[in-house]
């Protein structure tokens, strides 16, 4: 598949059309009903979660949050395919994965209500932390992939980074220690056409991202990420790849960020109407769910039945997560260092007395 | 004016008038920057003035050098300034050294703008205040402004300098004050601090949004029959020795305030600088009044990091009965 | 052994009794480093666990994160402190922050060790000496030895600390001490100065090829009939306040020797710490003898940087006439 | 010729063989005897300094350099076609595009005998310092390029870098913007096989180099470097190609560092004798001067008569260098801003009253 779609012949992976039609049954990933309706499942669950959020933020119970809105499908790819002891290595928009791991949507939201209790994911294995800093995460990625093949595991990473990360120098050196070191990595390139408010033909001069594989050595393609079959495709084949020890894969999943970019942006500001309709009818939830429907794997009426109950469960972990309590001011100190240094435990203490003083006054 | 007006008005003014100031950074074009601080200006001044650059920092530090040498006077902006690392090589490597290594051939007439400082609850790495590593760079200027009226100036100093300046603002306060501020062009000179409040017994040095924070404290400490002198720094490097030792001079008392970690930072300067300037003078060691030596914390953990007027009142008192 | 040898020995030792220690960085593997620190360990412990990384700094801290995560403790070599500076977003971003932001949950036992500091008559970039950089950011642990014994016991010390720590290495005295040190494994502890002369009349504070000045120092002071006590700093974070501040209780006279710039440097914060630990028994100003804030010369003008013995002197009387 | 050479066709540009042959007619450059002549010169003079600047380097008498050897074809090129207006942006290791843009080899051995005032460059416009942190000066190239396309300037910037630069980020950020901004420069990495003693299939796992322009949407060419002719017209063709709007072009010169890395490297550590004996086969003066031979442009009795004086002149510069005298503790401080501030001004004068007490006590 990697020699039909080399990034050079310009094509992009496509299995299903905006109807949800099969358009490339070669391709077709063989998936199981059950397993079909779990995707879909996951994917509107990860939705729904996601409009939440973003009035949880509006009501101001939440802080800064970056909406998944139309990227579902590229998560939710992956979570079918991610093992138990793969890594995931994240950015910051991909939480279909982030759940898939193991991470609770308690703990998510307690990231972004302002805890960094929030990073731990307590059931979630070989998970690090959002990175914040773009492209930095890439390098970690590769590192991990380092070891798994230094202690020969059966693992893969799987990372993620946006358009705009592309442009970061750690975008290119991450792939290129990773090519050299033929590290067991997936790089998932989620292009939604814009970093904040600047277009992708502002990042690059070059035809897309997977031809940037072709600077590395390294197997690069080109998907349609609103299609759930094309993604699930070329993330099986690409665990498969790194798996065999042929090291990373670059996959350019295109896609579109029907929402903000945060909830403090406005893409009134940059973007057009007509494009975002455009973009619409490539939605990945819909394209998916009408598969379903022509295959009678779902209806709407389920549909009607689930998200209310999908609702139901968020609110609540929402509500336990607003009732995560005080930040002690020992956790400002506590992690810093394996051993707190007599001088952090001296400025925790000082701190301590003038509360005492401050209390004494009031 | 607010700050975030004052900064759009400098650059505006410096634009109109001198065509080789040019502006560019992520998001800086369409959108006017994440804080609208570029607002307006591309439909203003033009794409080729000011525009959208590629999501890569050391390129937006990089271009700048070789645009400068070249004879343009970039402004480049750091969206936050926990992401102008990547551009650290750049900066410590080229904009600060290409003059001196040149011999005064190449000049790096650059402004590097970043919104720094705590308390706008925000992600990771979003309330850094590094200015301690800047101005320990030879080469480089370090202003931070105060208010709306210093913002304006010390930018039109800033980009009229012909030796790069780190321009840092004090995100936390760009909109919390407005002031009359003149409408056309004029300068407050970098390296200058100034007695925003006279005092008799007991110097505060502070700078950016923690000047709010210093002025309360000021009130406070009235009350309690405790005469402050706050002292503004506005410039990092070249620090202004002479206004601080005057003002121990007179009070022999000093405490710095700032919200970056203590270890190595500005505070530790200006207690160098009290010893070195007015060590006869000190009634009560130089006092630091800065952040921990750890990461600041996310929004729900902040509050006991920032440093905060009772914090500095309580430190007062300290010195003072000493 | 010299401190090359010393460092080279360390590795060898941990290496062979830790599987999960591994060595990378630009020409480590088959040429041993372009100062030779790790010559033969490529032959001794086999090319998966030490080789040669692409040219890229911020990559190798950037994988190091990520191996440290994984279990791994990698030990990554920066060519020159002057080029770690490419890896500094992934320093302050992430090797100092992985451990808290993951509230504990990833380690980040990694040592990056770097040559650092003048006098080897090098090209642009060789000189530098940025420990203050380091030591001003939380999360990091910044380690210094002067002498080949401290070296290894110090980098024992690093490898096994399971927090991050950048291991500076002097390069001018990389074989200009030799000293017997013991073959077999010892520590060195992190966070412990050292008095490693005892004096009466004056405190040097110094550390890395400084030492051997402030030493050159102390002997011609003594023909002045100055007794100069001298603490080796050793860890630049944490610092050891109790040792210094013992110290100057016993002097009341305090100078810090650095070759690294004086603002914002290492020697503002002992000057702070004297006040806030010992200010009552000051009896001279903290005083500091640091490199200007100037760029390192280029080495026909080396010797006007440098620290010199003489230097010192004249600081240390100066302060002792005070 | 790009798209003839398009790094996806991997194919390397050669006009002449290892004997000085020709063999790609058609793409032979039109150069008149005059022109060949001088560029040989050049060459030979290029080689000629740099082998006794080891020896001098031997003798004590300046410190660290890297030297040229094997690599003179390239910068000859670039020597012949290089505009007064154009710019050159250097690393380290291009000593013939140096003395083309008028600097002097006085001049360049004062800088490495230890002074700033050896970047100056008197009589050579649009000429950076060298710059030594790898890679880095790439990024100075791209925005000189800004610079000419925003005020509508006739230039070109020509910059160099080695294979092993091309592994760190700024190499993937300076080639992002200037393909986005269409930047009139032309990337030349000289791949002379190693980074110091690292071998360049540690540095990636690409297929050469040339073939990373399509991560950037810009002309790249592998060419042999140690044939002249080859290099000649591959730059030609850049400036054309840069000239003209189209935005820049990365050449990848295949070349050999036949010397060490610099005076401090003992390059037997890392590489075999072997290896260097089959490189030696491909000297680009060597093969330069036999297509002159062949052509009756130049003969050994030439050579013979011309080396001394060359080295005569090479002497005179060097020992006017070594006299260049002493560096006033002013230099220190005098460039650091374009004018003094108070504060180093004062740290300045207090050394001179060490001095003055250093003084009376000896
Ligand atoms: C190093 C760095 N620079 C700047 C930012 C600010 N920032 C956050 S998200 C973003 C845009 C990211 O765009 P892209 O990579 O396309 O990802 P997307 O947000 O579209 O998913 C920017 C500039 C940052 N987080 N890190
Ligand atoms: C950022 C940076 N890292 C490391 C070095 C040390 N160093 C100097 S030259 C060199 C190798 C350069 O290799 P290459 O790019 O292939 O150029 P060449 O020396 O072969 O011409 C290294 C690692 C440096 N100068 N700058
Ligand atoms: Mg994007
Ligand atoms: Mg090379």
């Amino acid at each position: 598949m990697f020699k039909e779609y080399n990034p050079i012949k310009k094509k992009r992976l496509q299995i299903i059309d905006n109807d949800g039609k099969v358009i490339n049954q070669k391709l077709m990933p063989k998936l199981d009903d059950k397993q079909l309706i779990k995707a879909y499942k996951d994917m509107l669950f990860a939705r729904t979660a996601d409009l939440m959020i973003v009035n949880y933020q509006r009501q101001g119970r939440i802080y800064t949050y970056p909406p998944n809105y139309g990227q579902e499908a590229i998560s939710g790819a992956v979570a079918q395919i991610m093992r138990d002891d793969d890594w995931l290595v994240p950015a910051f928009r991909e939480m279909g994965a982030y759940l898939a791991k193991g991470a609770s949507l308690k703990e998510l939201f307690i990231y972004f209500m302002g805890y960094e209790d929030g990073s731990l994911f307590k059931n979630a294995k070989n998970f690090l932390p959002i990175s914040v800093p773009i492209s930095s995460q890439l390098l970690h990625a590769s590192g991990i992939g380092y070891e798994i093949n230094y202690n020969n595991k059966d693992q893969i990473v799987y990372t993620f980074v946006g358009d705009g990360g592309t442009s970061e120098g750690d975008f290119h050196e991450a792939l290129n220690f990773a090519g050299v070191w033929k590290a067991p990595v997936i790089f998932i390139v989620q292009n939604n056409q814009y970093g904040i408010s600047t277009p992708f033909k502002m990042q690059t001069a070059s035809d897309g991202i997977a031809i940037k594989a072709l600077a590395y050595g390294i197997e690069g393609i080109q998907v349609d990420g609103n299609d759930f079959f094309a993604m699930y495709k070329a993330v099986e084949e690409s665990a498969k790849h790194a798996s065999g020890g042929n090291g990373p894969v670059l996959i350019e999943a295109v896609t579109y960020r029907k929402g903000a970019h945060t909830t403090s942006d406005d893409p009134t500001k940059y973007r057009t109407k007509e494009e975002e309709e455009k973009w619409d009818e490539t939605d990945p939830l819909k394209r998916l769910k009408a598969y379903l429907i022509a295959n009678k794997l779902w209806s709407e009426k389920e549909e009607e039945k689930i998200v209310p109950q999908y609702k139901k469960e968020i609110d609540r972990q929402f509500i336990e997560a607003e009732n995560y309590g005080e930040y002690a001011l020992e956790d400002v100190f506590k992690f810093m260092y394996t051993e707190m240094p007599q001088d952090i435990k001296n400025q925790m203490m000082e701190h301590e007395k003038f509360l005492k003083w401050k209390e004494a006054r009031s | 004016m607010n700050m975030v007006n004052a900064i759009n008005n400098a650059l505006d003014i410096k634009m109109a008038e001198d065509k080789s100031v040019i502006v560019y950074g992520e998001d800086v074009g369409v959108e006017g920057g994440v804080f609208r601080v570029t607002e307006g200006l591309q439909k203003k001044h033009g794409v080729e003035r000011i525009f959208d650059s590629p999501l890569a920092e050391s390129g937006l530090a990089g271009t700048a050098v070789g645009m400068a040498a070249a004879g343009l006077r970039p402004i480049i902006e750091m969206q936050f300034s926990g992401f102008s690392y990547p551009a650290f090589n750049q900066i410590i490597s080229h904009v600060s050294r290409m003059h001196n290594r040149s011999r005064g051939k190449y000049k790096q007439a650059i402004v590097i703008r970043m919104p720094y400082g705590g308390g706008i609850n925000a992600l990771e790495h979003h309330s850094e205040s590094a200015e301690a590593i800047w101005g320990h760079i030879p080469g480089l200027k370090v202003v931070i402004p105060s208010n709306p009226h210093d913002a304006k100036g010390l930018l039109i100093s800033s980009i009229e300098s012909e030796d790069p300046v780190i321009y840092m603002e004090p995100k936390r306060i760009y909109r919390a004050i407005k002031q009359e501020v003149e409408e056309s062009k004029f300068a407050v000179p970098i390296g200058k601090a100034k007695v925003i409040h006279k005092g008799e017994d007991i110097t505060l040095v502070a700078y950016g949004a923690m000047i709010r924070e210093a002025q309360k404290a000021a009130a406070l400490a009235k009350k309690e029959g405790i005469s402050v002198e706050i002292i503004d720094l506005r410039t990092i490097y070249p620090i202004d020795r002479e206004t601080i030792a005057e003002s121990i001079k007179k009070t022999g008392r000093i405490i710095t305030v700032t919200e970056a970690p203590k270890a190595f930072g500005v505070s530790a300067e200006i207690s160098a600088i009290a010893n070195e300037e007015a060590f006869l003078f000190l009634e009560a060691p130089p006092k630091r009044v800065a952040g921990f030596d750890t990461i600041v914390p996310l929004p729900k953990g902040e509050h006991h990091y920032l440093q905060t007027a009772e914090k500095i009142l309580y430190e007062i008192i300290r010195t003072v009965k000493y």
